[in-house]
């Protein structure tokens, strides 16, 4: 009972701190602390209602249980970390999205894969992973490279989608002026129409940085070597090591929210000029 | 649509799929061979080349199924099938469909909502989306059954669970491609709102939403397919008792190709005519904007 | 009529045909019962399905329940309708596997989600390593089917009698291409698809007694479908709602699980337990459990019941 | 302050942050606007005109200085509506025909159905695009654009009108038309209004007080009361008096540019 | 067709179809400027004269009639860069600066690095916006975007330079000094210059032949060779020749205004 009395109390007063705190200017320091306070508020209301209603550790265990294990697992999640993310999902990103992003070219570039293309786009795009993993596990094998591909099928519709449409969005007037230098296609392209489309691109490219990670972790419940993200999600889930599961999962929402915001802060530099960073 | 519209539209579809059936009935020859030389060699036979390629065409368990192999399965368990036996595609289908529709409902709803607050307050722009973010790390298939299992406790079964995890997978496109559209409008349009004092709410009405159309019809789009496939990946831990997803494991469970590949190309068709509809409805609404000129 | 409700380790197939037997049949309801069977699958543990209160009894394998336990769940044993195990390794010859002794080195495929238990304690009794070190074996996760072998990423990959092993064979391969090693054989036998429930639960009497009815249910159902393996294929085929399965495939199953089934009434055989747990202890410097397991097993339920 | 001061700019500056230092857009800005003045801002391409119209309407914030409007800050007046703005450039919503364009501030301020129609039809007649209601943005010329740009300004009731070089799209017969209709709507509702304009006959024959500025720093050169009585047959044009204020506008502006030409 | 012909109309017509019925913005343009012309396009607001400078860049495709560019259809022109274009609005990409909005057909057109600095620099200096080069578009006034478009449009040598209201934000005093550097940029190069404006002063100032137009459907009222010398010292605009060229636009454009106003 105190312990649940006590994560009301707590979660009460940090948003009420929080609300305060983004009603004050601006600046790095709330920008920092105020999703942190809202992290660790959830973080201690959790453990609260664990302990409080004790649940078992078999369902839900308690941020405190998997931070000792995370602590305790370091080689192993690093071991994870570098099958799952850096082989699987960023190198099915690169390509995936490379991938769309030549296809949206071309589909921009002719009308006629315009109409053939873009419709098999979406078509493909739909292919659930769950369908397709189990195929491209039967192609590429059992490593990382089916998980990359896994991805590569995953990214691609999101990112053509968000291109082909971001290839639309430069306006009229700008394409006339375009079109009075006798600018090429390709000289408007990169000039103009790249330049513009970059806030679709980059949403694109944002959407499927979480998608990789999620891709890439799901292949490798259809077959893996032994290590990796997912393999070890699966594999402990089994052996009820929910406080490693929960670790990797951190793992994940770490590295996920990284490559995020990466992407987030690439993206600002990039589309400094779009009224949305412009607020 | 005039008639001579209706095949310049659809020509190159075809011409396109079309390459793809070639290049679908080349690869299958190709990455079936391995398997009937194998089989040929242990039976102490050799191959002519068109027995190979009708070989690799017909196989029961192929490494890639022949595009008419996959089109018999899906004839022989949609067509030829009463829709409400559970050897019916079509009743899969239905089943996948409406997890899928309800999940994108609630997904979208949710998206849209969670933009519109961190659109409009700081305070849920810095704490709601970094956790927005990392909620779309978190591998859903490994925390699907922990959701399943909490949901059947508190008594929910059935199609909920499957949509609740649609609609996990379809907000956030929505969320990110919205948070995107309801900040374009142009800095002059929001100077116009304000010398008009005009509420917070009519600026969302007559300006952001307007000015976030597409990107809506964008998210609106991926959700759908995002949506699809939460509902296949929900069937999983569901019991995977029915529903497309569900035969996509029974499938790869006893190795049956044709199986995965009818279901997958179902699904497949299923959402290309999902977001089809999605870009129908964002043809007309641009259109009555007169945003399509 | 009391409710129970059973959930299975995998997707409905003649391996489970008792239960769905003893549904079918009514036996069930001659108990006064009203049971509910819910279908697993690859991604569903019984043991967290049974501690989120989605269950009243599940089916597990021995090894991953005694680990369960050891992890904090209390499941018990009531009662053990399959006698023997049906595990095995299937090999292809031509990767050169003959005999245990031709593992080292060797990728071999092995199911993981609590089922890699057997494996891991069979290789650890073989003084091999399942790190991926020189002079051990490399192990793969195996999906759910058989493709490593088929495609020759594997040389060996696990398999049921019931099951898997008739997939390599309906693949084309034959028997004499195939190096098979059943755990019972090579003395690693585990007990399989045991009925385990909570122990806090069976300090119920009202529970116990519905346990009692419900075991006594279930193996009049397993027995009827071992004496009418085809009927019982077939009311299988009945309740599986994915429409995947085929009556082919399923009698044959139903065949090699009567074998696996046969000569059990129920109740636990000791021996059998101790030998399990023995297994699972030797495992050298990683076993599956670390003490031998207290109470993790009961008569009560099934001495009544099949009185 | 005297009782009819509407706004009120005292040691008013405005400096924007660039990538490549500061620009001094307003500086030292001290102004006194009454009730009913007409007021025009005049000055070379990049002196603040802009600027100081947007300062007044709260779309943009002192770094120093203070700006009172009708005894309120500028956030209160235009919490109240106070403000008709015209913009520099037309800024229409592209997915709104022009009537609805120009109906947007009148669904905003909860107008009535037939108030706003009957509205929409008397500005759009005002600036000569009866017949246009239903086009949309983009199917119009410059010029007609910038009009439907002024009629969405005219269509409510704001004490206080500020429009950004309204009339630099427009022909000269046109402008004189709508020069006239200003002045007659001035006349009949009071209204302050405030004015930008790069016509130096322009400023004169309709302003009450002209103001001339000098670029970089954006300061006041100049501000010129004018003699003229408030009632402006467009022939006004022609008298000496006329002729005079103009030259003394046209020397403001002179000084003003200063070396930079 | 004389052989210094460069543009050539002949029963030009183009008609937009809205949602609401077709709109006539040209009809049956005849018209024909000679390699060195300056020619003025004025009339009211609406009457296609944007419509027409775009024709004539290939931006639009008349439904009726034909038009000539040196000899060729003028898609081919266009694909030869015979066109400088200033737009009406000011058009700037918001991703590059001021400089690198410049730079922008200079890049396309393949001039070497360093030809691209000197040539910025040259016509930042021409419209009075050096040191601005680094700025991003939004941070310049209406008058200065006005006026990075123009330099845009003079940076690279276009045989044909067609500008639509260049000088419509400007003040009177830059605006004399772009009509006078403009006039040299002319004699000194020989190009053809479309021209629209508003200005019956600068119509007449520039120009060697003033093409009055009439709106609904757009034509042309009148066509007036200027006796103007080609060399035009400010102060021209006093003498009678001018004034009575005035009169005659003047006219043209009353007439064309019709029954409108
Ligand atoms: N958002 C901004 N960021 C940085 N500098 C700005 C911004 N807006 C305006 N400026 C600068 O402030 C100065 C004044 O600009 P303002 O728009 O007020 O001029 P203006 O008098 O309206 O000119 P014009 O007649 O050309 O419209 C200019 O030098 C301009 O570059
Ligand atoms: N894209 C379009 N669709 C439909 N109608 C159009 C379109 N563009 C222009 N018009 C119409 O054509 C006519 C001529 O327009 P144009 O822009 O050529 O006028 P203009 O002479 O340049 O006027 P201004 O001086 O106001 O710029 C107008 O009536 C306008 O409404
Ligand atoms: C991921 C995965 N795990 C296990 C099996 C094999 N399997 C099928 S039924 C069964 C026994 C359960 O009672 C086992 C072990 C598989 N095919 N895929
Ligand atoms: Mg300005
Ligand atoms: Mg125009």
């Amino acid at each position: 009972m105190i312990w649940i009395a006590f994560g009301i109390v707590f979660w009460a007063a940090m948003w009420w701190l929080n609300l305060r705190l983004s009603k004050a200017k601006p600046n790095k320091f709330t920008g920092f602390v105020v999703p942190t306070i809202f992290g660790v508020t959830i973080l201690v209301l959790w453990e609260c209602l664990v302990h409080g209603f004790e649940i078992s550790p078999v369902l839900l265990p308690a941020p405190s249980a998997i931070a000792t294990r995370f602590a305790n697992s370091l080689p192993i999640l690093w071991v994870d970390f570098v099958q799952t993310f850096v082989k699987g999902a960023l190198s099915g990103y690169i390509l995936g999205c490379g991938a769309a992003f030549l296809t949206a070219i071309a589909v921009d570039r002719s009308p006629f894969l315009q109409a053939g293309l873009l419709p098999i786009g979406n078509f493909v795009a739909a292919l659930p992973i769950v369908g397709m993993a189990p195929i491209l596990v039967m192609w590429f094998g059992f490593d990382w490279q089916s998980k990359a591909a896994v991805v590569v099928v995953m990214v691609f519709f999101p990112m053509l989608v968000n291109t082909v449409e971001g290839l639309k969005a430069s306006d009229h007037m700008q394409r006339d002026l375009m079109k009075t230098y006798g600018a090429g296609y390709f000289q408007a392209l990169t000039k103009l129409r790249l330049p513009a489309a970059m806030p679709f691109i980059f949403n694109g490219l944002k959407i499927c940085s979480t998608l990789a990670l999620i891709g890439a972790i799901v292949a490798e419940f259809f077959g893996s070597p032994i290590k990796g993200m997912g393999f070890r999600i699966s594999t402990e889930v089994g052996r009820l090591a929910l406080d490693m599961v929960w670790a990797e999962i951190t793992v994940a929402a770490i590295v996920g929210s990284a490559f995020y915001g990466i992407i987030a802060l690439i993206e600002k530099a990039v589309t400094f000029w779009h009224p949305s960073q412009r607020r | 649509m005039s008639s001579a519209g209706f095949i310049s539209r659809f020509a190159p579809v075809l011409t396109i799929i079309a390459i793809i059936i070639a290049v679908w009935y080349a690869s299958a020859v190709a990455l079936n061979a391995p398997w009937a030389q194998d089989k040929a060699k242990r039976a102490g036979v050799t191959l002519s080349f068109s027995e190979l390629v009708s070989d690799t065409w017909a196989q029961e368990k192929p490494k890639l199924p022949a595009p008419h192999q996959v089109a018999t399965e899906i004839y022989n368990t949609t067509v030829m099938k009463k829709i409400t036996s559970k050897r019916s595609l079509i009743w899969h289908g239905w089943i996948t469909l409406s997890a899928t529709l309800l999940g994108f409902a609630l997904g979208t709803g949710l998206g849209i909502l969670l933009a519109v607050g961190i659109v409009h307050s700081r305070a849920m722009d810095l704490s709601v989306m970094p956790w927005v973010i990392a909620s779309q790390t978190i591998p859903i298939l490994a925390v699907a059954p922990m959701i399943i299992v909490v949901l059947n406790a508190v008594g929910i079964s059935g199609l909920l669970p499957k949509a609740m995890i649609s609609m996990y997978l379809s907000f956030f496109p929505v969320v990110v491609g919205m948070v995107k559209g309801l900040r374009s409008p142009s800095a002059m349009q929001l100077d116009q709102m304000r010398t008009w004092s005009t509420p917070k709410s009519t600026v969302f009405w007559k300006l952001r939403l307007p000015s976030a159309m597409p990107y809506l019809f964008t998210s609106l789009k991926i959700g759908m397919a995002a949506s699809l496939v939460g509902a296949i990946v929900g069937e999983l831990p569901t019991g995977a008792v029915a529903g497309l997803g569900a035969r996509l494991l029974a499938g790869s469970y006893y190795g049956q190709t044709i199986q995965i590949w009818s279901a997958l190309i179902s699904a497949a068709i299923l959402a290309a005519v999902l977001v089809a509809l999605i870009g129908l409805i964002q043809r007309i609404t641009l259109q009555r904007m007169g945003m399509l000129r | 009529a009391d409710d129970v409700t059973l959930q299975l380790k995998w997707v409905t197939q003649a391996q489970f045909a008792g239960y769905y037997v003893a549904l079918d049949k009514g036996f069930y309801g001659e108990e006064d019962l009203n049971v509910t069977i819910k279908p697993g699958g690859p991604d569903i543990a019984p043991a967290q399905v049974i501690a989120g209160g989605g269950a009243d009894v599940v089916l597990d394998w021995m090894p991953s329940a005694l680990a369960s336990r050891e992890k904090g769940l209390d499941l018990v044993n009531i009662a053990q309708p399959f006698k023997s195990s049906g595990m095995m390794l299937t090999c292809r010859k031509d990767a050169g596997v003959a005999s245990p002794d031709d593992f080292a080195d060797k990728t071999l495929g092995v199911w993981f989600f609590g089922n890699e238990y057997p494996f891991l304690s069979w290789m650890s009794k073989l003084g091999l390593k399942t790190d991926g070190s020189a002079g051990g074996v490399t192990v793969l996760k195996q999906g759910f089917n058989v493709d490593p072998l088929l495609q020759g990423q594997a040389a060996c990959v696990s398999t049921m009698t019931y099951n898997e092993y008739w997939q390599v064979i309906d693949a084309g391969l034959t028997p004499d291409d195939l190096q098979v090693f059943k755990y019972e054989d090579q003395g690693v036998a585990t007990l399989e698809d045991g009925m385990y429930v909570l122990g806090e639960n069976l300090k119920d009497e009202a529970f116990k007694d519905k346990m009692v009815r419900f075991v006594r249910a279930s193996m009049k159902g397993w027995k009827y479908a071992e004496a009418n393996p085809d009927e019982a294929a077939m009311i299988v085929l009945d309740n599986d709602a994915s429409g995947a399965q085929t009556e082919k495939h399923q009698k044959r199953m139903m065949g090699e699980v009567a074998k696996l089934t046969a000569g059990s009434n129920g109740a636990l055989d000791v021996d059998a337990y101790q030998r399990t747990v023995d297994s699972l202890l030797s495992g050298g410097s990683d076993p599956v459990i670390t003490k031998e397991p207290v109470g993790a097993w009961t008569h009560e339920i099934s001495d009544i019941a099949l009185k | 302050m005297s009782e009819a001061t509407v706004i009120e700019a005292k040691n008013l500056s405005l400096t924007f942050q660039t990538n490549d230092g500061p620009v001094h857009a307003l500086q030292d800005i001290n102004l006194e606007i009454n009730k009913g003045d007409f007021v025009s801002f005049i000055g070379p391409s990049g002196c603040g005109k802009t600027t100081f119209l947007r300062v007044m309407a709260d779309l943009e914030t002192p770094t120093a200085g203070e700006i009172t409007v009708n005894g309120m800050t500028a956030r209160e007046a235009r919490k109240n509506r106070a403000y008709g703005y015209v913009f520099q450039a037309a800024g229409l919503y592209p997915w709104r025909t022009i009537g609805g364009n120009i109906k947007l501030p009148l669904e905003i301020m909860g107008y009535s159905k037939a108030e706003q129609d009957e509205r929409v039809a008397r500005v759009l007649e005002l600036v000569e695009l009866s017949g246009f209601d239903r086009k949309f943005p983009w199917q119009l010329s410059g010029g007609m654009q910038q009009r439907a740009s002024i009629a969405r300004a005219l269509a409510f009731d704001a004490d206080i009108l500020l429009m950004d070089e309204p009339f630099g799209a427009l022909d000269e017969i046109v402008r004189d038309h709508l020069n006239e209709q200003l002045l007659a709507l001035w006349a009949r509702t009071e209204k302050t209004i405030g004015f930008v304009t790069h016509s130096i006959p322009e400023a004169v024959y309709l302003s009450t007080k002209i103001v001339v500025m000098s670029p970089r720093p954006g300061r006041i050169a100049d501000v010129i009361e004018s003699t003229l009585p408030r009632e402006r047959p467009l022939d006004i044009r022609d008298t000496p008096e006329f002729l005079e204020i103009a030259h003394r506008v046209r020397d403001g502006l002179r000084l003003g540019h200063g070396d930079d030409v």
